[in-house]
């Protein structure tokens, strides 16, 4: 096993993959941008490398500053955990050009899944379905509408390097074509730099199920069972649970099979997951793999009681998967919810700034994985993610119930989260119902708006630290302190 | 003691007065009332029992006001009295027609038009991100750019007036 | 399912019990003491009610005014937690005379339980094997003595009415066995108001392994498989996993029958324990039941996936267990460490006092169950379990690399506790192979003292924090603040 | 700047003086030198990076001096020049003999003998209590009870005298 590596990335993940590390006893070397000195995966690791300014282009996603720093600090491997540069063949390359193994998928697999073109006519070869769509990717607008005429409205217009919603945008009719185009390339372009586009037949309110799988060099592979991720908003999930709502044994079985069946096709090797759509007769198409640690991981993990992290580090040093199929089990039933720093009551716009208080949900099948502590300061730059809170029980009704007592007392205060958005969510009966489709946001919570109900309580509130605040007793330390050479004995130590 | 207390966009008058002991405390805030007992556990932390209901509640001190956290949502709380600047925090577009400001802390990465051009209500002047996330400002009428106030890779911020709009171009 | 319940405890154990009964949708009222009002219990529940002075018969052991709480406060049921009143057979009497459920055994099962020379008559006759002891238990220390004699020394002198190792002696010789009754039985008379004490032959360093039972109301009688609970210090359990190192399949076999057979034949409903000793031939021997949620019940819920406390619920409030010994499975390992606010630079003398600052371990597998909150002033007059944390993981080495990784970051200042101590019980190859027997600490830990490796880093930070404290910048919140009424504009408000 | 820091019992000369920039201090503790960054998080959190290795710290300020966590330990550390007065905290039995005083806060459950009692060293005082765990106070000599200074029920902390023994007996 790896006694050192280097983690390129940041936020929860990074922080995360950190703490596997540690409990295996490998060091680890976190690297970080100047917006990033007081992060919290800087001050858990055990060496910290400044890459560069702010701005992505000069820190996570320069792939010359992270390998030096790697090499530099004697690294023997390097994680990318999801984004930045996760699911960029040059970045696995210049690993594998340098030495130093790169823990996911090997370059070329990486390119050929992550081209959703070439994706596709692998899974077509491999008898997995796919949604009829595009088989060649084109930065020529008119190309596109062409297509999407042919196909009929509505379409999905995709980048073909994206992911998580970036240089995505459905179409509903010609009008609106050219200029979706034009800002989904433009977004793609910027995000991945590549801005080509392709185009799927958009499916209306599918669930989006996909499954978890993990792959050795050996030729081991297995399925850790589905996820269910369909509750999202602009494209970016929200809210992920496994079990799925939809699913039966026998789907279950014919899913797991078919996800099997495209990592053996694609040749891969380490944790991936393939997403599919599910329409509501049950048939399921492939949507893409996404080659990398998935955002969502922990509800596999709680539900499987198999640490994913844990197996890319044993699959990235040459070990064989020590479990098979049959020794997997799902048990109980987890959901996540993705803390993202953006305003409830001002339209989910991105809210960063001070973290001026933190406190984590603490108790029985509660898990929080969180990027940020007391005292940072969430840059404007990168992903509003925060934090992951994953609840876990026996049912889903237990689990969901677990969920809304969590949100309810995750307390951050200095910016603003959708935490007030997801207890509504969680609390609704078609959450509770199962009827997580992807078009759940839209049909349930279009116009809402947080509930004035605690209005008043915070204006008590206000004024009870108001007067705390004047009337700490004199015994108090913080306030009274005991005197100290800076206060009494001016410089006469120095 | 007499506050007025401003959430969002709404003032109200809370009228604070003790009850029998210092812990107790009775609120007028709008037409309503509310006993309240307190206990402060930390700084930061105080449990109210208001109306024999029992809450857990959070209070960060922050440049703009008070951030505050009952039962899962969040509140920014400012006194209408030590508000030393009333800037006009806008949320979307900008009030004063004309001008247009960012709805969050960004970064501008894109500008659409330049000082002199004519431009058509809704169409997109600058582009912002924060985030990862890109939102296209736009003309809020038709109009010529007066002034743009910003470049490339500025951060601006809600109320920062970034590009003016004159209205009046009806004989061109 | 009951409305409303009251919960006649405080500490951890009883915002454990809030928190289920708040996924539940069941109200909960606190009872406190004086030294509790702001204690972590009474801050989380729905209603809390003020018993009395902090000495425990005039509040947390006081039937009278508990039975009035609940009954003011319209509660239809009340859960007991552990210690305290929980395996007082007149207080589950008391309860059922006011029509108020109690949630835990009928009174005559704790009755009988509580007797530890009844219980070990009805195991016999229930052919659960029984560690030689005399059956009859006694106040006078001659006749003690005499049995003693007989049995031959080493013996252990255990309070009939006894737990949690409270008026509990070994006895190695003749000579100091008058002293230990006496001791013993002053002890037991002040914790449970009976001080009658029974002998039992001292086996040395055995394991102590132990099997939760769950048991409704209809006849069906499930095990929840065993926890191992060797690793004790003063006969106080320290440290708890499951499942037991020294466990084999037909081991736990023959164990979970005869745990179900105990509680068969004593009559017993709700949740319980069956504590047994086994020896390192693999013999086993019935030792006690415990007539309540254990304090370690947290690795068993981990690893099985089943919540006690809801389980309790469900069968106080009549309903059928809703599954079968078939349908339950352990998986993966948990353990527990009970931190106890004790002083290990100081002999373990208890350590109450103002918890100044308090950051719990977060991530993957961690579950803390913690009573306390910053702010809060532990008392003096309760038991010094502060809250206990648990880590879970596939395997055994896993857990345990988690829970060092766990107690490392667990941040609880102002008052001491006993972490460092527990981080290197954890790291010791003793524990990592699994020797642990209830010995342990005695062979392995006899005069540990903690560690002064880091006493320079904390003189460092002493001084680091005294530069910072004084530099801190004028734009810093907390300092300069924005003026406020209370400094500015004197009393014209009022 | 210097500073004399006391841990448990043992106290050392700190010497601290700032290197190229503000965050990078170099620290000589007894014989041992430091080369030390340092980053503050919050009024509580601090991040420092030791000769090169990296560490998370905590402090909370106390009435007696500062609680400090690092790796899973926690050490009271005390300003020597700023104790206000030298209290003997005692560990376990009394350093002077025939006092005989708690060694932790505890509450008095029982007294065993009484003013004027002969005792013997090792003999039961006081049984004394806290968080449910009973210790004997026992005599730190052979001598007679000069003075019992405590009642059943009283709070007692370390350093208070709770009985005094006169050791000059011979005679008797």
């Amino acid at each position: 096993m790896f006694k050192k590596i280097l983690i390129a990335n940041r936020g929860e993940i990074a922080v995360r993959i950190i703490r596997t590390c540690r409990e295996m006893g490998i060091q680890t070397v976190a690297v970080y941008s100047e917006a990033d000195a007081g992060a919290a995966h800087v001050l858990e690791a055990d060496e910290s490398i400044l890459l560069g300014e702010s701005e992505p282009s000069k820190s996570y996603l320069n792939i010359e500053r992270l390998i030096a720093a790697a090499k530099n600090t004697g690294s023997e491997a390097i994680h990318p955990g999801y984004g930045f540069l996760a699911e960029n063949p040059e970045f696995a390359e210049s690993c594998e050009a340098a030495g130093i193994p790169f823990i996911g998928p090997p370059a070329r697999v990486i390119r050929d899944l992550g081209n959703k073109t070439l994706a596709r006519r692998i899974m077509e070869s491999a008898s997995v379905p796919v949604i009829p769509g595009m088989l060649e990717a084109t930065t020529d607008p008119s190309l596109l509408s062409q297509e999407a005429e042919r196909m009929g409205y509505p379409v999905m217009v995709k980048a073909v390097a994206g992911g998580g919603g970036k240089g995505m945008r459905i179409v509903l009719n010609r009008e609106t074509m050219e200029e979706a185009c034009m800002s989904a390339m433009s977004e793609a372009e910027k995000a991945f730099g590549n801005g080509s586009l392709y185009l799927e037949k958009y499916l209306k309110a599918p669930r989006h199920v996909e499954f978890q799988i993990l792959a050795d060099h050996h030729g081991n592979v297995v399925h850790l069972f589905e996820r269910e991720c369909s509750i999202q908003r602009r494209h970016q999930k929200i809210i992920e649970e496994t079990p799925s709502p939809a699913m039966t044994p026998s789907l279950r079985n014919a899913m797991g099979k078919a996800a099997v069946s495209a990592a053996r096709a694609s040749g891969y090797v380490n944790a991936g997951t393939i997403e599919f759509m599910l329409d509501r007769s049950g048939q399921f198409y492939f949507l893409e793999v996404n080659t990398r640690l998935q955002v969502e991981h922990p509800v596999t993990e709680m539900t499987t009681g198999i640490d994913l992290v844990r197996q890319q580090l044993e699959i990235a040093s040459g070990n064989h998967l020590t479990f098979s199929q049959e020794d997997i089990t799902q048990r109980g039933h987890a959901i996540e919810c993705r803390i993202y720093a953006e305003d409830p009551e001002a339209n989910f716009y991105p809210s960063p700034g001070p973290v001026l208080l933190h406190r984590e949900p603490t108790g029985p099948g509660i898990r929080n994985d969180s990027g940020i502590c007391e005292g940072f300061e969430v840059p404007i730059e990168y992903d509003p993610i925060l934090s992951k809170l994953i609840t876990m029980a026996a049912t889903r009704e237990a689990a969901r119930e677990r969920m809304i007592r969590a949100l309810k007392s995750y307390v951050i205060l200095g910016i603003r989260t959708i935490i007030p958005f997801l207890i509504d969510i969680l609390s609704s009966p078609e959450f509770a119902k199962g009827n997580t489709y992807t078009d759940f946001i839209d049909r349930n919570f279009k116009n809402w708006s947080q509930s004035k109900e605690d209005e008043d309580l915070a204006r008590i509130a206000y004024v009870v630290e108001e007067m705390t605040y004047f009337n700490k007793p004199a015994t108090k330390v913080k306030n009274s302190g005991w005197p100290t050479p800076w206060e009494t004995l001016g410089e006469w130590r120095m | 003691m007499k506050y007025r207390l401003k959430i969002a966009e709404e003032t109200f008058d809370v009228d604070v007065s003790n009850l029998d002991s210092e812990q107790d405390l009775r609120f007028t805030i709008g037409e309503k009332e509310y006993n309240v007992r307190y206990q402060a556990i930390s700084d930061n932390y105080f449990h109210l029992i208001m109306n024999g209901k029992a809450t857990e509640v959070f209070v960060a001190r922050g440049e703009q006001g008070k951030h505050i956290f009952v039962n899962g949502r969040t509140f920014l709380v400012q006194d209408e009295d030590q508000l030393p600047i009333r800037r006009a925090r806008r949320r979307g577009l900008a009030e004063t027609p004309g001008e247009v400001t960012p709805p969050m802390p960004s970064v501008v990465v894109r500008i659409l038009v330049e000082e002199g051009d004519c431009v058509k209500r809704g169409q997109g002047l600058i582009v912002v991100s924060a985030m990862k996330m890109q939102t296209t400002l736009r003309a809020p009428s038709d109009g010529r750019v007066k002034k743009i106030n910003t470049s490339i890779d500025a951060k601006v911020a809600p109320g920062d007036i970034l590009v003016e709009i004159e209205e009046e171009v009806e004989n061109e």
